[in-house]
């Protein structure tokens, strides 16, 4: 127990002092332009969690990062760098905005399982295809996949634009009906929607699956190592496809997410990259589900804090982002854990020491 | 005479072990030395030091007589130190050439100058008596020929001081004859050699000088000459080593039936041959071989990983032929697979998560809430912690990594998962002793005959005709894919399995 | 018919450059095993800094060599990050595409007071090298008005083929990929030669910037580079991280965007016809790789 | 359903205003930038406190929306046509401010909407282009193939037609707003195919146009929503102004003095709200027949006689 809560406090400690470190640099940053350093950080802390509806801001930015980068988590902890998440994530918002609209009729408990199912079965079918051409092929999954999520997002805007628009002035459908919309959690001008819930049951769902499961045992055998996977009886390219398919299910319901508890309908080109944040979301969790609740947190509040500061301050978007990006790589390195482990060690090494002459270096 | 190698007083902490404690060696020069020692006891430490490759905690390092001090393994290099390591340094994807030359490439500008390599090398190859296919792929050679080019890369690179940490694991008798003719006549010119290994008949046979170490520390140091293979055994065990448990007689039933079993490779030539076996309750076939003549697909097709492409496969008189690897692992067929590293655990991972694998299906290990299935942990846990003690594996814990633990503890896991886990009916053991120190070897080996005297079947596919001879009932030899052999293990000799091993001999009848 | 084959080569050659020099600097880091997702955000600062330095020096060349330097010194911190403070490499080259955006355009505003875009007189572009004796050859004078780039990126190719494979630094660079701990014990610092490796891939990139700013325009405007880094890594990817291959996964995108700007003038529809690069590529994958298979199967029979 | 805002502002000391930009933001040399120019000139003029706030992506846009009405601003503008869905859940719950927006469809009790008629001046510029052009050939430069810009294409192709039956028009889309290399790439490519007059509707894609200008004789451009004669001197024929700026500034005024009011103002070539650029550069160039010929032209849209298709209205 004591050396849990020890680990937990170092790893604790990483991220707060790399967060500090990159305030420190981002202050840098900020003084040329004549707003108080600190005064800025309050605005982004204050905005992003300071208040009901500032922190469910930020939880809904981060509703979408959070299904994207479970996707990601899940198919990293497989081994398979899926990086076609946003394609994914384009053509399960597409399918879902269409159900939502065109079986408008049906009763909500219907109609939105049904949009989410539609989202997901597309949003594998479409991971499908790298998985398959990889096993089958030995085709890079990366190139496929960059590549489909061009073709995703065009398509899908290409429909919205000409076969499917809607009334607006702009490549989008029409609105899906009120039966396939997500609830709202916090007021009809906040996007935080019951889409949230379902991230979180979702994560949780995935975590007991990767980590309590035979499934999830044996995707992980198989993210690690073929051979090894191959030698306790796993079919791991099987697995492989399946994991793929799966994720690319959880990135459709991202886009899913994003048509039926925010925007409402599809709208060309709505993704920010959801699906590349993802992918860091993921990274900076170290593939870990529900510590993915947390990472998509701290980019959601990243998000949301940083529009309050643009609000609020006269520093500007460009100079938020570059802030933001130095921050995400301090976050990412090292150097914290290195300066923890390096104390403990030499801690050891003092009682091992002591007991004979050796020098310590 | 001059030392060529002084290590005074040396201490490496690593966190959580005292790999070496306070060790002092003297090496002279132009000797070859025994460095010996159980698993973990910090041999392959002491030498990454000496190599340049770990700093070490406190202590100093001479050089011919001169004071040195190593930041990498460039620093080593310069003063004439070669190393050839326990797990090979090379990459498969460069030819044999490229690998030898690498960091030190001949031409004098930016450029290689091949022509000029090429020829050096063959020069070397000539004075060393060693031979290799300068122009083909690393990864398209059997292990014996990348041991070789280690050796040529270390004297490649001028190397006077060469460290050798377990070179022969690998290699069959035949090629580790031959590296000890290189070793030879290498001391001969002058060479320093410093010599990793677990296999005590080789110490006597190769060295001037024996170092023993155990947990960290020098034990014990003698002159070859003053010494032999019991004495040995004893200093590094600390105590007699228990005899070998004695063989029951046993006239059990078919457990295993193989009928004209062929595989194919990929590229058309047949992995395994026409092959036609029994084997029996309480009987331990040992598979002699030189390595890469069938003995992996072997195992493979009985453990169920690899389905024959012609033949049959019968168990306790089923067909099993297109059973795959986890039926027949839950029908009792254990698997302790040649390569630990890669196959037969996952170094990622902890002593418990490894110690169940491929019995993760297994309901003892599962639990059910709410209709869905989920792993144990708790039981899990047991089991690993269970293991742990039988095994006597050392290890700080079940929740440590097996990447962290020495090769001897590892292969512990592999043999305690194959073995109490499921008690085998069939137990197929793949080099179960490589890399492994005496005291392992021994406790292995008498594990497996008291499996055997319950009435196991076996399978031990071994390049150590020691091991073979030790513990088999029957031996076959597999020779490209063929049983070129059959014979009770009483009746032939080290000599007479090697002809067939080298494809020189071919039995006309076996017996029965 | 002539006439077209040679304005779609001529917008190929145009194209070329800048995606085929950041695919180099994909190219070499996957040789090291590193995926260098950053290469939009290296291009994107080395063209800022093309255009920022040309505008005050009036000359193209120090503004190369400024980009080179920038972006030179950007992969350096790319690799000490990921390689000592272990950053993975793929957050630390998100991060890098973010820090770019957002401080170019921070610096547009801070340096020359505008936003979104500029353009100014006293901005040197890239010379053209005119070739008057193709001029009325047809196809070959695709060839008679290129950009001095085009010629440098060609160049690359075949320097990075020879360093590759026959450089004393190349082998130990191809040696690193697949078993760093080998050149390590060989005496070579890996992290030395992986600095090199990150540094030079953003050098190159740099130049694939700053061609975009100053060969094909003169001008910067934000995220000019609009996704071009993606298609970079994808041309490395294509070509298996080899020059010649990475050489024409380059000249594939090239071409069929060559060919679907032509495509639209003849009146096909944007929208679907825009899908067409990405299409075309999988398809040549797979055609490729059954291709491969096939062969393989032959030979085996 | 115009109606009054009885409420009206003049009482306190200074009046707030924000502009919230379409994604582009500011640095667009176009709409956004006008718009930001009537906000300057506001500020200048009336002493209005201003703000501008960027969002980064569609995302942004509810949640920029709903900061400025939280905060202090008295009239909030937003720019671009996709701000139906944020103008309607956020409008309606801050009747005591006033929202102000272009080329929407919504409507509420505090929503001015200036809807520009982009469609009728597209046309007057083609029919320009169409009388200018030697080869018979002009161009046109989408950013992407949406309705918006489709609206310059659908307006320009229709007046080039209508002041020559025979001219031929190429429509072509970059793809993206963001990539003036191939702006230019496209612009070279229209060149090719015999184009001597191009119209742009591309955001930043469109600075390649200007680039490629510098290095064709004989070839015009056209700008669009500011004047962009001043980019290339002499070489952009004209520029198809948008008035966003005007309308902005008229919205603040409207405010500060009490006499905003909600519903739909058309901007059209008849209340100056297009139209086109002063040519400052080009005027000698243009043969003054060809001047007055575009103005008859422009005074039968602003009179009714010929319809402009306006692709919102499908
Ligand atoms: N990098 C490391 N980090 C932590 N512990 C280590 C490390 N390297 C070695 N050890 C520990 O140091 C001890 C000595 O290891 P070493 O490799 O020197 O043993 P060895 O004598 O070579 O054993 P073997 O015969 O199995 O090769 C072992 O207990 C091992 O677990
Ligand atoms: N990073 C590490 N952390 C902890 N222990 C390590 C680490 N790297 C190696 N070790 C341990 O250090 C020792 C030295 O490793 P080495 O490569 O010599 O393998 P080994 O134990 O001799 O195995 P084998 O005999 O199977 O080849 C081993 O016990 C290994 O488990
Ligand atoms: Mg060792
Ligand atoms: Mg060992």
């Amino acid at each position: 127990m004591n050396k849990k809560l020890k680990t937990f406090l170092t790893n604790l400690g990483k991220p707060i002092f790399a967060i500090i470190v990159s305030l420190f640099i981002g202050a840098l940053l900020i003084i040329p332009t004549g707003t108080s350093p600190i005064e800025a950080y309050m605005i982004l802390f204050k905005g992003a969690f300071g208040s009901w509806q500032g922190f469910s801001t930020s939880l809904a930015k981060a509703t979408p990062l959070l299904f994207t980068g479970l996707a990601a988590a899940y198919s990293f902890r497989a081994g398979v760098f899926n990086i076609g998440i946003e394609g994914q994530l384009y053509f399960g918002a597409i399918a879902s905005a269409l159900t939502g609209v065109y079986f408008g009729n049906l009763p909500p408990a219907v109609l939105i399982p049904i949009c989410m199912i539609a989202a997901m079965v597309i949003g594998m079918a479409w991971a499908f295809i790298p998985a398959i051409l990889n096993v089958k092929l030995n085709i890079s999954i990366f190139i496929t996949c960059i590549m489909l999520n061009n073709i995703a997002q065009l398509f899908s805007n290409y429909l919205a634009t000409y076969p499917f628009k809607g009334e607006l002035a702009i490549g989008a459908t029409y609105k899906i009906s009120e039966g396939a919309m997500l609830p709202k959690l916090a007021g009809a001008m906040n996007d935080l929607n019951f889409g949230f819930i379902i991230a979180i049951i979702l994560s949780i769902i995935l975590y007991i699956l990767l980590f309590k499961t035979k499934f999830g045992y044996e995707s992980r055998a198989a993210g690690i190592s073929r051979t090894f996977s191959r030698y306790i009886g796993i079919d791991a390219t099987k697995k492989t496809i399946i994991i793929v398919m799966i994720s690319g299910a959880i990135a459709g319901l991202a886009g899913a997410e994003q048509v039926m508890g925010v925007n409402y309908r599809y709208i060309s080109d709505f993704s920010p990259g959801l699906g590349y944040t993802g992918i860091t979301v993921a990274l900076l969790a170290r593939n870990n589900p529900l510590a993915c609740i947390l990472t998509a947190i701290f980019f959601g509040a990243l998000t949301n804090g940083a529009i309050q500061m643009e609000v609020m301050t006269n520093i500007s978007r460009d100079l938020i982002s570059s802030v933001q990006a130095v921050m995400i790589v301090f976050i990412a390195a090292d150097f914290a854990f290195d300066y923890f482990k390096k104390k403990k060690k030499a801690d050891k090494n003092k009682t091992v020491g002591s007991k004979k002459e050796g020098k310590l270096c | 005479m001059k030392l060529a190698v002084e290590m005074l007083n040396i201490c490496k902490q690593y966190p959580g072990t005292l790999a070496n404690d306070n060790v002092s060696i003297k090496i002279k020069r132009g000797s070859v030395v025994s460095l010996v020692g159980e698993n973990g006891a910090g041999k392959s430490t002491l030498m990454n030091i000496l190599y340049g490759l770990q700093k070490p905690t406190s202590g100093v390092i001479k050089i011919n007589e001169e004071e040195v001090s190593f930041n990498s393994s460039l620093d080593a290099l310069k003063k004439n130190i070669g190393m050839v390591h326990q797990h090979f340094m090379l990459v498969e994807e460069l030819s044999v050439l490229e690998n030898i030359i690498l960091g030190m490439e001949p031409g004098k500008s930016m450029y290689i100058d091949y022509d000029k390599a090429r020829i050096e090398i063959e020069e070397l190859m000539k004075v060393n008596g060693i031979e290799v296919p300068i122009d083909e792929l690393i990864g398209n050679l059997p292990v014996g020929l990348q041991q070789k080019v280690e050796i040529l890369k270390v004297l490649y690179r001028g190397a006077d001081i060469l460290i050798l940490d377990e070179p022969t694991a690998v290699l069959t008798p035949q090629e580790t004859d031959e590296l000890f003719n290189n070793i030879a006549s290498l001391s001969k010119q002058g060479k320093t050699i410093i010599f990793i290994t677990h296999k005590l008949d080789e110490v006597i046979r190769v060295s001037d000088y024996i170092i023993v170490m155990r947990r960290g520390k020098v034990v014990a140091e003698m002159n070859t000459k003053d010494t032999d293979k019991y004495k040995l055994a004893e200093h590094m065990v600390g105590k007699e080593l228990p005899p070998v448990h004695e063989r029951k007689e046993k006239d059990g039933s078919k457990v295993m039936k193989l009928e004209n079993i062929s595989v194919k490779e990929d590229n058309g030539l047949f992995a395994l041959k026409n092959i036609n076996l029994t084997i029996k309750e309480g009987e331990i076939v040992g598979v002699a071989g030189i390595s890469g003549n069938g003995q992996q697909e072997f195992a493979q097709v009985i453990a169920g990983q690899l389905i024959p492409d012609m033949g049959k496969v019968f168990f306790e008189n089923e067909d099993i032929t297109n059973l795959r690897r986890t039926e027949c692992l839950l029908k009792g067929i254990s698997y302790i697979p040649a390569d630990r590293k890669k196959e037969g655990l996952c170094m990622e991972w902890s002593v418990a998560q490894n110690s169940f694998a491929g019995y993760h299906i297994m309901p003892k290990f599962l639990k059910k809430i709410l209709g869905f299935t989920f792993i144990d942990d708790k039981k899990v846990n047991k089991n690993a912690k269970d293991m742990i003690k039988q095994f006597d594996i050392r290890t700080p814990g079940h929740n440590s990594l097996v990447s962290e633990l020495s090769g001897g503890n590892q292969q512990k896991i592999v043999i305690g998962r194959e073995t109490v886990v499921n008690k085998p009916k069939l137990l197929i053991a793949a080099e179960p002793t490589r890399g492994v120190d005496i005291g392992a070897i021994s406790f292995i080996h008498n594990y497996i005959m008291d499996l055997r005297n319950n009435g196991t079947a076996g399978v031990l596919i071994s390049s150590d005709l020691d091991e073979i001879f030790a513990l088999s009932d029957t031996i076959i030899v597999l020779f490209e894919g063929e049983i070129v052999c059959k014979v009770r293990a009483g009746e032939t000799t080290r000599e007479e399995l090697g002809l067939y091993m080298a494809g020189s001999k071919r039995q006309e009848s076996e017996y029965e | 018919m002539l006439d077209i084959i040679t304005t779609i080569l001529e917008t190929t050659l145009r194209l070329l450059p800048s995606i085929l020099l950041a695919g180099f600097g994909g190219l070499i880091t996957q040789r090291i095993k590193l995926v260098n997702l950053g290469l939009e955000g290296f291009m994107l600062i080395g063209a800022f800094v093309a255009v920022a330095v040309s505008y005050y020096t009036s000359s193209a060349a120090i503004a190369l060599l400024a980009a080179c330097a920038v972006c030179g010194i950007m992969g350096l911190l790319f690799a000490v990050f990921n390689l000592k403070y272990k950053a993975n490499n793929i957050i630390v080259s998100v991060a890098i595409n973010m820090f770019a955006l957002g401080i170019t355009k921070y610096f547009l505003n801070l340096l020359f007071g505008v936003r979104g875009a500029f353009s100014s007189p006293k901005i040197v572009g890239f010379p053209v090298i005119h070739l008057p004796f193709l001029e009325n050859i047809p196809i070959l004078s695709a060839f008679a008005n290129q950009s001095i780039i085009l010629y440098v990126s060609l160049l690359v190719v075949a320097v990075v083929q020879i360093i590759l494979f026959k450089t004393k630094i190349g082998l130990r660079i191809r040696a690193t990929g697949p078993n760093p701990m080998a050149v390590e014990t060989a005496g070579v610092s890996v992290f030395k030669l992986k600095c090199l490796v990150v540094s030079v891939s953003g050098i190159l990139c740099g130049v694939g910037g700053a061609y975009l700013s100053l060969g094909q325009l003169t001008m910067f405007t934000d995220n000019m580079t609009n996704g071009r880094g993606f298609v970079a890594m994808a041309a490395s990817n294509f070509g298996n991280a080899m020059p010649i291959g990475t050489f024409f996964g380059a000249a594939l995108f090239g071409f069929t965007d060559a060919v679907t700007m032509k495509a639209q003038l003849y009146g096909f529809p944007p929208q679907l016809i825009q899908i067409l690069p990405y299409l075309v590529t999988v398809l040549t994958l797979i055609a490729v790789a059954v291709y491969k298979k096939r062969k393989k199967k032959g030979m085996s029979n | 359903s115009e109606k009054k805002n009885s409420e009206n502002t003049t009482g306190k000391e200074t009046m707030k205003a924000a502009l919230i930009t379409a994604t582009g933001g500011l640095g667009d040399r176009s709409f956004n930038d006008s718009a930001h120019e009537g906000f300057k000139r506001a500020k200048e003029e009336l002493g209005v406190e201003i703000k501008v706030i960027e969002p980064q992506s569609t995302a942004d846009y509810l949640q920029s929306l709903k900061l400025a009405a939280n905060a202090d601003y008295d009239l909030i503008m937003v720019v671009g046509n996709d701000w139906d869905d944020a103008l309607n859940t956020v409008v309606p719950n801050y009747p005591d401010k006033k929202f102000a927006a272009v080329n929407v469809k919504s409507e509420a009790d505090n929503l001015a909407v200036a809807q520009f008629a982009d469609h009728e001046g597209s046309f007057v510029v083609g029919a320009l282009a169409s009388l200018m052009s030697e080869s018979g050939t002009v161009g046109f430069i989408g950013g992407m193939d949406v309705p918006g810009i489709n609206r310059f294409a659908v307006g320009f192709e229709e007046g080039a037609k209508y002041a020559n039956p025979d001219i031929k028009v190429i429509p072509t889309y970059v793809g993206s707003f963001a990539d003036p290399s191939k702006g230019k790439e496209f612009a070279i490519q229209l060149i090719g195919e015999g184009s001597d007059i191009i119209f742009q509707a591309a955001g930043k894609s469109g600075e390649g146009l200007f680039e490629a200008l510098k290095e064709n004789d004989g070839v015009y451009g056209i700008g669009v929503d500011q004047d962009q004669d001043y980019i290339v001197e002499g070489k952009v024929l004209t520029s198809m102004i948008k008035n966003v700026g005007n309308a902005a500034y008229d919205f603040i005024k409207q405010a500060k003095e009490g006499t905003f009011t909600s519903g739909v103002k058309v901007y059209g070539l008849a209340e100056e709200g297009v139209g086109m650029s002063e040519m400052k550069y080009t005027k000698d160039i243009i043969p003054a027949d060809v001047l007055e010929k575009v103005e008859a032209i422009r005074q039968e849209v602003i009179d009714g006689k010929v319809k402009v298709t306006d692709v919102f209205d499908k």
